[in-house]
């Protein structure tokens, strides 16, 4: 939120030799996130979740579906049941390595088409300026003055069938005017940076200077913003399913097992705890990448961390 | 220093013609212009080939507008710009493409003039690229050949500009300026944020090549003797306009401008025994938005002849010596008649005033 | 300032007219006829369902829909809702003051306590106690707002037993209590569901807050307090933190419309009768006139808000306030 | 301005070290710096960026922040104690008290969302536990005093309705309130243009005359120290490298450095074609060479220079150069 880009104050630090300045390469992007153990926390718990979700089918003792029989409805954990059975007696399991598979899905891909639309949308908005980025912005103020959640859930409403690559589309599709705020903002701060400048005066077109300095600059933001998405996704599409608006019945997803649970939160907590953490864990590994990349581009934003 | 005698009578390379940048500030209902800084208010002037032509004033004066309006690359609001026989604001799309390779720009600010994410020898490289001058490996050797002619091993372009130190970076700059083989660059106050030892390797390096390549400069700067080491010929610039045009030499032996007088004697010189007679002007240049009336300088002038006309007659530049150009009707001659200035509300009658020669004198 | 606020005014009625727009372009771009639900019905005649759609202007060209449609919100007419049998406007007009209650409560008490916590953080950063504070918000950031309250009805409804967890008032014993008696009764309902939301709240400001003064402490005018002898406290809150709040004004304005979003679910799980559970209901009885008037409202109230926030940072920046 | 004549100096720095410790390595920003001001005079303290001369400034007031710190065997004694083994709250209340500071950048160096004459005021407030009105009072007076016109008005004005010239008029004013011994100023002009400038040096001097405050004047330009200090330290490397009367040390400058840099200048109606360099860059602070760390650099160096740090002796004028004590011969030649 509200991401201005700081600019490094040596003023008290020693000369800029010793605060090493970061150019931003995916190797830049890498060391910071890999060189620190929150990071590779993170990256871990997330390969493991990626791997279970690609093995889900696999690993899983059960179909997602299976019903176990009435004698199995609503068990708490055991052995045979590590995370319990819910009120159709399926296995919860089960349910969540294949709900794993598809909330994962739809965070990454939804979040990333944010990133794309988001980042073309700004940075033509704020290097082209005049007319033209009044005109790109101030849709994107209307679209802003709606609740996300509202927005969604109307589109849901209105196309009651969405499949989830429908549902890809509408979530991915409502949440990219933030980050074509920040593109942005980007764009306008270097518009006027004296190598742009340069590059003008040395008669490269406005298209190569879009391509070549613009949206490169404007890339690392928008890989943070768009990493911090998918966290906000994956929570949004847990939301909708647990109204049961999101992805359809039987398909699970963690916020449809959630939902499964609702109606007796007190007996079945298992129902609401283990998708609960499975929620929150990839939230905060997510969350912590994108804590790790925005040390690349702020550096000083974070002394001692 | 003497005008070299090309700059005589010959064809200038560039030539800029009552050049005005205004800038609306937008505070109206509607975002409508409610006012206007006038940046670059009606500048005339000429470059000829293989000069330097200086131009000097504080911050807020224009200067640096000046040089990127020249370059168009902020767009003036009026007047005309010649280069090379060419009306350079006519041009459009590839045609002022192809001819911006002929003027270049070299910045103040050697952190913010190369883009980090780019490893110096694409940054070099970029010109010769897109106009075509080589490329793959001759545009490679090109690039180590213009690295080593700015003082730089030419390994040093793979490598990336928070490699080096603000000197380094600013030879880096000049490479990427002399890449396209211009034949006039803007330095727009190149060493003012270099020290001292540093500085004068820049300025060393700007003399070298312009001798080697016939280079003209438009040097910017705030700082008066690096404008007077470097200028064959200087103009002083005030609000938005020149007050005074002459040769370096001229300039410093004889500034007629009340203001261009004041200048020198505020700069401190490492010669703690001269004895000084300063000219300390009171308050702060007025803002460009709204600058006074008539002469722009008069509230802060010091010419013993200075009337109520000062705020009313806006003065002209005019001749008052050989080629030396001066835009004060105080300072005999003129040609605003004293019958105007009496009308205008004058009591003195213009005077010659130069206060400055004691400044000279070593004691 | 004048001219500021009337720009931003217009720029504010611009994009609630053009959030009409959207809704009427989603409406009418959904797959099958608007109402069709309702129109399919077997019991219904031919008859009926011309009469039905002559009265709803379904039989008009669409552009002339449109004007139709955007002339009755104009008049303040949202149309009806199926489900209750009223104009949408009543029932929103209804709903509204509640879903204001719970998210002004969450508003006020989040941002006091985010704008506390992250100042106190960023005078204490790095210390112990501090970065157990920030994991704390920074595990809070990442909680899904329904799974908080969840937990928190969870907790201290379902368990402790301590707070109601259904409504907005006694159902039984409300309209027996005094006229404070019937406040402490709403007082203990708000309780959980705004305390979900503050904790939301809170957590986001804090963070943003921490940051922000720790942004403006390396600021050379920090420095100069600090030189001319100003006690460290004094340099943190009343140098650092004044700064630092004008960003945080506009946090206010970007934070409300994810607050609508948290407040759907507060409302639907503590069956808080205000707009979210409106919403959530009115979409599950695909009762359309409903979810656009929310949308509506909502956009508005967030538009509002907005010219608000800018008008608050307007007068709190003395760079912004002539101009 | 008074020669050192006063036996007791008013503050005297012995073998200051201030080194930041990053990532990449202990940068010795500070290291070994050694000097006396006397009551009422001007000392100007010279050097390029990475010197380590705004480093020293801020040492003195002891507002290093971390990763820096002033190392065990500092000293900073003024009026008699030592400013670094004395307690936080001690040092607090000497800051813009006894000793003040004025910064390089008008522009930022305001708080922007208080007015001028609230920040002036706030000294008052702070050391004197003044009443508001008092306060103020004192603000609009010591306003007047650095020549803002009509102080009552421009007090009640934010840092962002003023000029550069008036924004440090305004510091210098918060700098005077409490009538301070010492005043360190941490290239007080730099950000200006040169007719400021030479407003604000005028002004400078006559406050001096006026307080008797002895001055600490940090500053890049070797001009600005002819004109205004009595005595004059150079600094390369986070060491003085010369130390001399200021006729002194124009007249006859006996480290390389000082005299690179002062045939580095353009001046006025010098008429060369080029000007003299000093060949290279400093080095960064985390790798000054062994020995005299300006010998990379240094036309005259020879073995000794790399393996035996040269010292800065005692004296009037002495210079941290194994050739200085026999003169050292000049460096850089003019190639006019």
């Amino acid at each position: 939120m509200a991401d201005t880009p700081a600019v490094a104050n040596l003023a008290i630090a020693p000369p800029a030799t010793v605060v090493a300045e970061t150019v931003g390469t995916t190797r830049d992007y890498w060391r910071a996130i890999w060189g620190n153990t929150g990071g590779k926390v993170a990256i871990a718990f997330l390969s493991l979740l990626i791997l279970l979700a690609l093995l889900a089918s696999v690993i899983a003792a059960h179909s997602p579906s299976e019903l176990l029989g009435p004698e199995l409805t609503s068990r708490p954990p055991s052995w045979a049941y590590p995370f319990g059975t819910d009120v159709l007696s399926r296995d919860v399991l089960t349910r969540m390595l294949y709900g794993t598979r598809i909330s994962l899905r739809i965070a990454l891909l939804a979040a990333t088409l944010s990133g794309v639309v988001g980042l073309l949308w700004g940075a033509t908005a704020g290097y082209l300026g005049g007319a033209i980025d009044a005109l790109l912005m101030r849709s994107v103020d209307m679209f802003l003055a709606i609740p996300r959640v509202l927005l969604v859930l109307t589109v849901v409403s209105l196309w009651p069938d969405l499949s989830p690559d429908g549902l890809v589309l509408v979530l991915g599709l409502t949440g990219w005017f933030g980050v074509s705020r920040l593109a942005r903002a980007q764009a306008l701060g270097i518009r006027h940076r004296e190598f742009v400048s340069a590059a003008h005066a040395l008669g490269v077109s406005r298209y190569r200077v879009l391509v070549r300095h613009v949206v490169p600059h404007a890339l690392g933001p928008v890989l943070v913003a768009t990493t911090i998405g998918v966290g906000h996704v994956l929570v949004l599409e847990a939301g909708l399913s647990f109204l049961g608006l999101g992805v359809r019945p039987p398909t699970p997803t963690w916020g449809s097992i959630i939902a499964d649970g609702s109606e007796s939160y007190q007996v079945t907590w298992w129902l609401t705890v283990f998708p609960g953490m499975a929620l929150i864990g990839t939230s905060l590994a997510v969350n912590a990448i994108a804590h790790r990349l925005r040390v690349v581009i702020h550096p000083r934003q974070l002394p001692g961390r | 220093m003497t005008v070299p005698p090309s700059a005589r009578g010959a064809t200038p390379l560039l030539s800029v013609r009552n050049l005005a940048t205004h800038f609306p500030v937008r505070t109206g209902l509607f975002g409508r212009p409610k006012a206007v800084v006038r940046a670059v208010d009606g500048v005339s002037l000429d470059v000829y080939p293989g000069e330097t032509l200086g131009i000097v004033g504080e911050s807020g004066c224009g200067k640096t507008t000046l040089g990127r309006s020249i370059l168009r690359l902020i767009e003036p609001t009026a007047g005309t710009i010649e280069f090379d026989g060419v009306d350079f604001r006519a041009l459009r799309g590839a045609a002022l493409r192809g001819m911006r390779r002929h003027l270049q720009i070299i910045f103040q600010d050697p952190f913010s003039s190369l883009n980090p994410r780019l490893t110096v020898g694409t940054t070099i490289k970029e010109g010769l690229l897109v106009h075509r001058i080589a490329e793959g490996a001759a545009a490679d050797a090109r690039v180590a050949k213009l690295l080593d002619e700015v003082g730089m091993q030419p390994a040093y372009a793979s490598r990336y500009p928070h490699e080096f130190s603000g000197g380094q970076r600013q030879r880096i700059g000049i490479a990427r300026a002399l890449a396209v083989e211009p034949k006039l660059i803007v330095c727009d106050e190149p060493v003012s944020a270099l020290d001292v030892s540093v500085q004068a390797q820049v300025i060393n390096l700007l003399k070298d090549l312009q001798k080697s390549r016939g280079l003209a400069y438009l040097f910017i700067a705030h700082d008066l003797s690096v404008v007077e080491h470097m200028a064959d010929r200087v103009a002083v610039m005030y609000l938005g306009r020149v007050m005074e045009l002459a040769s370096a030499g001229d300039l410093y032996r004889e500034p007629l401008m009340p203001y261009t007088q004041a200048l020198p004697s505020a700069v401190p010189t490492p010669d703690p025994e001269r004895k000084r007679m300063r000219i300390v002007l009171s308050g702060d240049p007025p803002s460009p938005a709204n600058p006074p009336s008539g002469c722009v300088f008069h509230p802060r002038c010091h010419h013993p002849a200075r009337d109520a006309s000062c705020s009313v007659i806006a003065p002209p530049l005019e001749e008052k010596a050989a080629q030396h150009w001066c835009a004060c009707f105080k300072q005999p001659p003129t040609v605003v008649p004293w019958d105007a200035q009496k009308g205008a509300g004058g009591t003195h009658p213009p005077e010659r005033h130069l206060p400055v020669q004691a400044l000279h004198q070593r004691g | 300032m004048m001219a500021f606020l009337l720009r931003r005014i217009l720029l504010g009625v611009a994009t609630v007219f053009a959030v009409t727009t959207v809704t009427f372009v989603l409406v009418r771009a959904a797959p099958g006829e608007p109402y069709a639900f309702l129109l399919n019905d077997a019991r219904l005649t031919p008859e009926q369902v011309a009469a039905f759609r002559a009265r709803y202007g379904l039989d008009q060209p669409l552009p002339v829909q449109y004007a139709r449609y955007i002339g009755r919100v104009m008049r303040g007419d949202l149309g009806q809702s199926f489900v209750e049998r009223r104009p949408v406007v009543t029932v929103l007009r209804e709903r509204l003051p509640r879903t204001l209650l719970l998210m002004g409560t969450a508003i006020v008490t989040g941002f006091a306590l985010g704008v506390g916590v992250g100042a106190w953080q960023a005078s204490r950063a790095g210390s112990r106690r501090e970065r157990a504070v920030g994991s704390l918000t920074v595990a809070l950031n990442a909680i899904p707002d329904f799974w908080i309250a969840i937990a928190l009805l969870l907790l201290f409804g379902l368990k402790l037993h301590w707070l109601p967890i259904t409504g907005m008032v006694d159902p039984t014993m409300h309209d027996f209590l005094s006229p404070a008696g019937k406040a402490w009764d709403v007082l203990r309902h708000l309780i959980l569901p705004a305390a979900s939301l503050v904790l939301i709240v809170a957590a986001v400001v804090a963070r943003f807050q921490r940051n922000a003064v720790l942004e403006v402490l390396p600021e050379d005018f920090v420095r100069t307090a600090r030189a001319k002898g100003v006690p460290r406290q004094g340099v943190v809150f009343r140098h650092a933190l004044r700064n630092a709040l004008l960003p945080t004004i506009t946090l206010f304005g970007l934070i409300l419309p994810a607050l609508v979003g948290g407040a759907v679910f507060v409302e639907r799980i503590y069956a808080w009768p205000g707009i979210g559970t409106l919403a959530v209901s009115s979409i599950s009885n695909r009762d359309y006139e409903v979810v656009l008037g929310v949308t509506l409202i909502a956009s508005t109230v967030v538009v509002i808000a907005g010219i608000m926030a800018d008008l608050a940072y307007a007068a709190a920046d003395p760079r912004t306030r002539h101009g | 301005m008074t020669a050192p004549t006063a036996p007791s100096p008013l503050l005297r720095v012995e073998h200051l070290r201030t080194y930041f410790h990053t990532r990449s390595g202990i940068a010795r920003a500070v290291d070994d710096v050694s000097f006396d001001v006397y009551p009422g005079e001007t000392i100007g303290v010279v050097g390029e960026s990475g010197s380590g001369k705004s480093v020293t400034a801020l040492s003195l007031l002891r507002l290093i922040d971390p990763p820096g710190r002033i190392e065990a065997g500092s000293r900073i004694i003024f009026e008699g104690r030592d400013l670094l083994t004395a307690p936080e709250e001690d040092v607090r209340r000497i800051r813009g008290n006894r000793i003040s500071m004025v910064f390089q950048e008008p522009m930022t160096a305001l708080n922007p969302v208080f007015t001028v004459g609230d920040q002036v005021a706030e000294v008052a407030r702070v050391h004197d536990r003044a009443s508001r009105k008092a306060a103020w009072e004192r603000a609009v007076e010591m306003l007047s005093l650095v020549g803002i016109p009509s102080p009552r008005e421009r007090a009640l004005q934010y840092p962002h309705e003023m000029s550069g010239g008036m924004r440090q008029r305004v510091l210098i004013a918060m700098a005077l309130v409490m009538r301070p011994a010492l005043l360190i100023a941490d290239e007080p002009t730099t950000a200006l243009d040169v007719t400021i400038q030479a407003q604000i040096l005028e002004l400078l001097a006559d406050l001096q005359q006026k307080f008797g405050t002895a001055i600490v004047l940090i500053t890049h330009d070797l001009g600005v120290v002819a004109e205004v200090a009595s005595r004059a330290l150079v600094m390369y490397g986070g060491q003085v490298v010369e130390r001399a009367p200021v006729r002194e040390l124009f007249a006859n400058p006996k480290h390389p450095y000082t005299q690179g840099l002062l045939r580095a200048m353009p001046r006025v109606g010098q008429g060369l074609d080029r000007l003299v360099t000093i060949p290279g860059t400093v080095p960064a602070p985390t790798a000054w060479p062994t020995g005299c760390r300006f010998r990379d650099r240094c036309p005259l160096a020879f073995d000794r220079c790399a393996t035996e740090a040269p010292m800065l002796p005692d004296g009037a004028h002495g210079a941290r150069c194994h050739l200085a004590e026999a003169g050292t011969p000049v460096a850089f030649a003019d190639r006019a």
